[in-house]
């Protein structure tokens, strides 16, 4: 993600936020274990099977998801597939670029990936259509059209919102349209470290002046399905631990809050 | 254009599948300021269509030496979510990306006052989100309201509709089924105060008189087009067409 | 287009040319409505079912097509395939570069293969070997090797007398030697507007001055198959249609010399 | 993590299928300095991992619009020899090994005295011949080696170990048998001389209970592996771990 | 080289399928001077061969980075056109040409006065319009043409001729047929008034003795090629060879 | 291969080493015809079938061999496919950079692979499995961990020794394990022209003064395999000789030290 790409955010600023941060104060009016409000719109796009639109703060992205008859994995021949895409379009911030997915948003789409699927929110083996040689391949494509902090919950919000209101077209199969196996509701909360405060749900300003990000994936029992530690600071121990009861704590809000 | 299909596309009462004479439009909702990065931003509904546009700039155009020393150079990126149409497209630009990013980019620099800024680059990122017939003309139609949300100064509005032959019959903006089963699309752009066409391009078949009655339809819906843009500028929405009862 | 890159176009030469242009003269003696003479070698290429080398002015190119069994696209199982590659080779021009079609190429590539294919000139449906399992795929691939201007209908030229002379091996499907299906004869005419002026088949220097260019391709029948106009310039409704009834005139005349 | 297997990989002894306890580590071997060119570079044997770690720089970053004014920018390219899996892999880079050279880049970064080295640059290729669970970490362990061996400036070594979860147990420095089976993995680095954690990643399936385990396993496997570090750089090579008798 | 094949590619009498003698050359035909906007070209029609030749330069070399401070960089682009073999060529560079490109490059570089023209590049594009073995003789000795064409100093003309082995006999210039059953090729190009070698390939199975008949047959048909290179450029036209009755 | 690059070599170098030279001696010791003594080790790498590492002088690299099940060449339906890639690593040398083979490692790859195919050391015609259907590819893929000089030859030696040390899975075609068919030896000996002397085997120094190369490829009958002159200097026909002769005794030097 650009660190301070804008030349916006002066020293001064910078020391203004971390005073600010240390009286627990956020440039938002937000507590550190604050989550922005969100607003998720399913169904957004007709054509797909599945979508959200989701407006975390003013990051604003569309989940799509497509599902489509395929070859399985020659490695896993009784299983579904799960992909995820994201797309950081040029669109989203003045130094995004046209082209392949770079680094960063190659990151996103693995860490939203890895969060749904370590879930096993899907059932990938209801997802067999016939066995070693047909089935059923779940996209779930990502566009990010603008950016203002914290795109690896925004996505797996939208995502796995697009997942749960999914309804596919069997034909393919020669079947009835049907809904997606799914078996819980994955949510990731993803902090970073600004000094010696940590704070969740990082807005563009906080994630340029961070050093270190954590993102914890978590599924309703309050158990941990994917990590991902993020830039070039460190974390001790305990600030990992915290973290992770924090991703527990507030995931639990978002499942309520959006994911009922 | 598309293959010869059994559904018949205009009734016994001249009305199309969706209830829409000949020279009406789909309903068209355009909103502009929709972004918080951009430098300007629309988002247009037409028909199926949803499609959100960008505006970058002008900022110093790069590398240098594609620099145009006498004028501003309009890079219009038109891209097709993956999700946007019934078969997932793949990410990235294809032939026909490329070709309608070129139009549009081409007809977008005969609007803006472009020799006002030497050097300098204007990108118009225009994503669609939902594809639904006619997305070249309605990205573009938005794109001359974000790039007046922008800022950046222009000799008009450029407006875009298209027309064609369905069943043998000339109607005025393609639905989808219209586009896959008709006989010819004429996309067509102006700037609406003068009628100067910045974008032309027809594939089908077309005689002259078609080709006549086909440019009438859409000089006659563009004025109506041009108040919706108009429209989301003074920060209103307004809904246009919709029905042909 | 590359325009004015050799900067030998001084505004000296520009306002001598729109002077003579008022005059309804050319630079090389041709009326506006005036195409250059062509000159067309079929079976350039002996190792292509159909080939055509063109010369128009001193814009070289060589069309070759060849006839290859393959798969149907899904959503067509019943016909055969058509595509259209041109290459913008480098030793054509100073500044065209090696590498994939750019813009330019593709949109040549693109507006040639649509008055090929909109025409219907290539039946299509006879094409089919085994519906929906084998089809023969018509492939058109164009060599610019020296560009002097219109190179849309230099290779519209090329593609069509290639079309037209093209013997196909039929062994690959068990089959005899067979000319392909061809019901009729596209014909493109691009002109571009000048100051005031419409000019048809530009030359070099002609292009490079130019502000908006159009093409229309017709078919015998008087019939428009596609239109595309090109450049930053505009056109006027009535211009666009008095260039439309030029292609038609202009359209015969080409037919009657190069396509019979 | 994988899908289930009937192998049982912990016996009742609590044995692993190579003999090891949960917190045994496989046997490590780290040599310094063994290629010419690089200005500093290394080789790791962890178990039946082969990597081979060159280091260039600080030279200067190009582009040069890339350049930090205030930092040394560190590069850590991670790719896979086509003939290190058991499946040939096709050439170049593919997203999982461009997310590794991103998280490697981020840990080395944050044990190098970048600030040193403005508008500089530190490239650090890893490259894993054989590949056996855990190459990641074996590779970053490998790094700081070939960093130290170039005579780059470091506050202190990156050393990194992973956890996971077996049959229901947590376990150390999973094996290829237990990563393809097993049901969490976590790989960790730190800075050793302060338990600075500089990478974290993790898959699978942990209670917050078998969290604190495994990184309680990991923190204590840190000083051996740092040791085997610092012994490469004596120009000693010595063999740590291996077997659980 | 190819695979063995039932066919008799020469006769009781010595002479092979197209009417050749072992020492015969296939009829060549050279014009110089056949572009506009290339700096110098030239058309070669060999056998069945049909390849042209476009030079540009010396132009300033780009990117900089890439100049010679001391000489001019030759770059030869070869490329098959699509149409220009039996089965369609994808367009775009494969490794075959991408080998091809560079030893023609590093022929032409010992022929042009390159130490003439520092910091500057000097591009030779060869396309194969229609290929019939021996495509890269056949183009590099166009391209010595092509760059006298251009009015660039050159020492020495560059002038290449391919033998092979065909049935077990050594013979002169090998034709498609030879090429794909036969069992050596040897592609030779001299700077024709030294006997310089500058370009040698060979693939296939030669005895010491072989070699030596195959050199001296390519060094015994040089001048008579040179001399169709020097006749193109005095802007005549000349057909050698042809036929061996 | 980079000339120079280090601008380590002064002129007074070069001309120090000519001198040298022409007293018939190099900056190592050796003699013109002696190649550097290398170590190789087979079966480096356990994944691999077959597999070897080379060091030659400070030349490092590692050759693996893969054997997979796959598709024949449309025309050669009877024959095992053989392939071979060389990656110039970017660890190797200060301006090798990362990204597909440039055109050095390319012509590696394929003066090795033809050394391989043309001696016919691999009875491809033994690797089919089902005529026109499957057949075994053979992957050679190198690794250049280093580069001290003289990659062709490092490399032909790895792929050699990988080969002939190789064991192959039969299981994916229901068959067992298996040792490649292999029938010769082939040894590629490259030299290079300093001066108006010619060296075998050079390190990076004397490749980065010399004016042109020459590879020759022979198997253990003396036969002529495969040539290649590179670098943009000339040899006369009486050096190329020479070199031929060179190659077949050298050759059978290293036949006899390595590959026994």
């Amino acid at each position: 993600m650009p660190r301070d790409e804008l030349g916006i955010l002066s020293e001064i600023k910078k020391g203004y936020i971390l005073r600010q941060l240390k009286e627990g104060k956020r440039g938002d009016g937000r507590t550190p274990d604050q989550f922005r409000s969100a607003e998720i719109k399913i169904d957004y796009v007709k054509r797909a099977p599945g979508s959200a639109y989701v407006e975390l703060g003013k990051t604003r992205i569309v989940a799509g998801v497509k599902v489509e008859a395929g070859s399985p994995f020659p490695d896993t021949p009784n299983q579904g597939v799960l992909t995820t895409n994201v797309e950081l379009l040029p669109m989203a911030f003045p130094t995004f670029e046209a082209g392949p997915p770079n680094e960063s948003a190659i990151e996103v789409a693995r860490v939203v990936d890895r969060g749904i699927r370590e879930s096993k929110m899907i059932d990938l083996e209801a997802l067999v259509i016939e066995p070693a040689q047909k089935v059923w391949i779940v996209f779930i494509d990502i566009d990010v059209l603008d950016f203002d902090g914290n795109l690896i919950d925004a996505c797996t919000l939208g995502a796995v919102a697009a997942l749960r209101s999914a309804v596919v077209n069997g034909s393919a199969a020669g079947k009835e349209d049907f809904r997606l196996p799914v078996r819980n509701t994955p949510v990731s909360v993803t902090m970073v470290k600004i000094g010696d405060n940590i704070v969740v749900d990082p807005d563009l300003e906080e994630e340029q002046i961070s050093q270190a990000r954590i993102t914890v994936s978590t599924t309703e029992d309050g158990r941990i399905r994917a990590m991902q530690k993020g830039d070039n600071g460190w974390f001790t121990l305990d600030e990992i631990k915290k973290a992770i009861s924090t991703s527990i704590d507030v995931g639990k809000q978002l499942r309520e809050k959006y994911l009922k | 254009m598309g293959t010869q299909s059994d559904i018949k596309l205009i009734d016994e009462n001249g009305l199309r599948l969706d209830g829409r004479s000949a020279g009406d439009l789909r309903p068209i909702r355009i909103e502009a300021g929709v972004l918080e990065r951009a430098d300007g931003s629309a988002m247009i509904e037409w028909g199926g269509n949803k499609i959100v546009v960008a505006v970058y700039g002008p900022r110093e155009a790069y590398p240098k030496h594609n620099q145009d020393i006498n004028r501003a150079i309009v890079k219009a990126r038109y891209n097709m979510a993956a999700f946007s149409v019934d078969e997932r497209k793949r990410p990235g630009p294809d032939r026909r990306s490329i070709e309608i990013s070129k139009v549009l980019s081409e007809a977008l620099s005969a609007a803006i006052m472009v020799e006002q800024f030497p050097r300098a680059q204007i990108d118009v990122f225009i994503e669609v989100l939902q594809a639904d017939a006619g997305t070249r003309i309605a990205g573009l139609t938005a794109s001359s309201v974000a790039i007046a949300d922008a800022g950046i100064p222009m000799r008009d509005f450029v407006t875009g509709c298209t027309a064609g032959k369905v069943d043998g019959k000339v109607v005025l903006d393609l639905s989808k089924e219209e586009d896959n089963f008709g006989q010819a699309d004429l996309p067509v752009a102006v700037l609406p105060k003068s009628g100067k066409i910045v974008l032309m391009q027809m594939d089908g078949d077309l005689s002259v008189e078609e080709f006549d009655t086909a440019t009438s339809m859409i000089m006659n819906a563009i004025p109506r087009i041009n108040e919706i843009q108009r429209n989301a500028l003074s920060s209103r929405v307004k809904v246009e067409g919709g029905g042909g009862e």
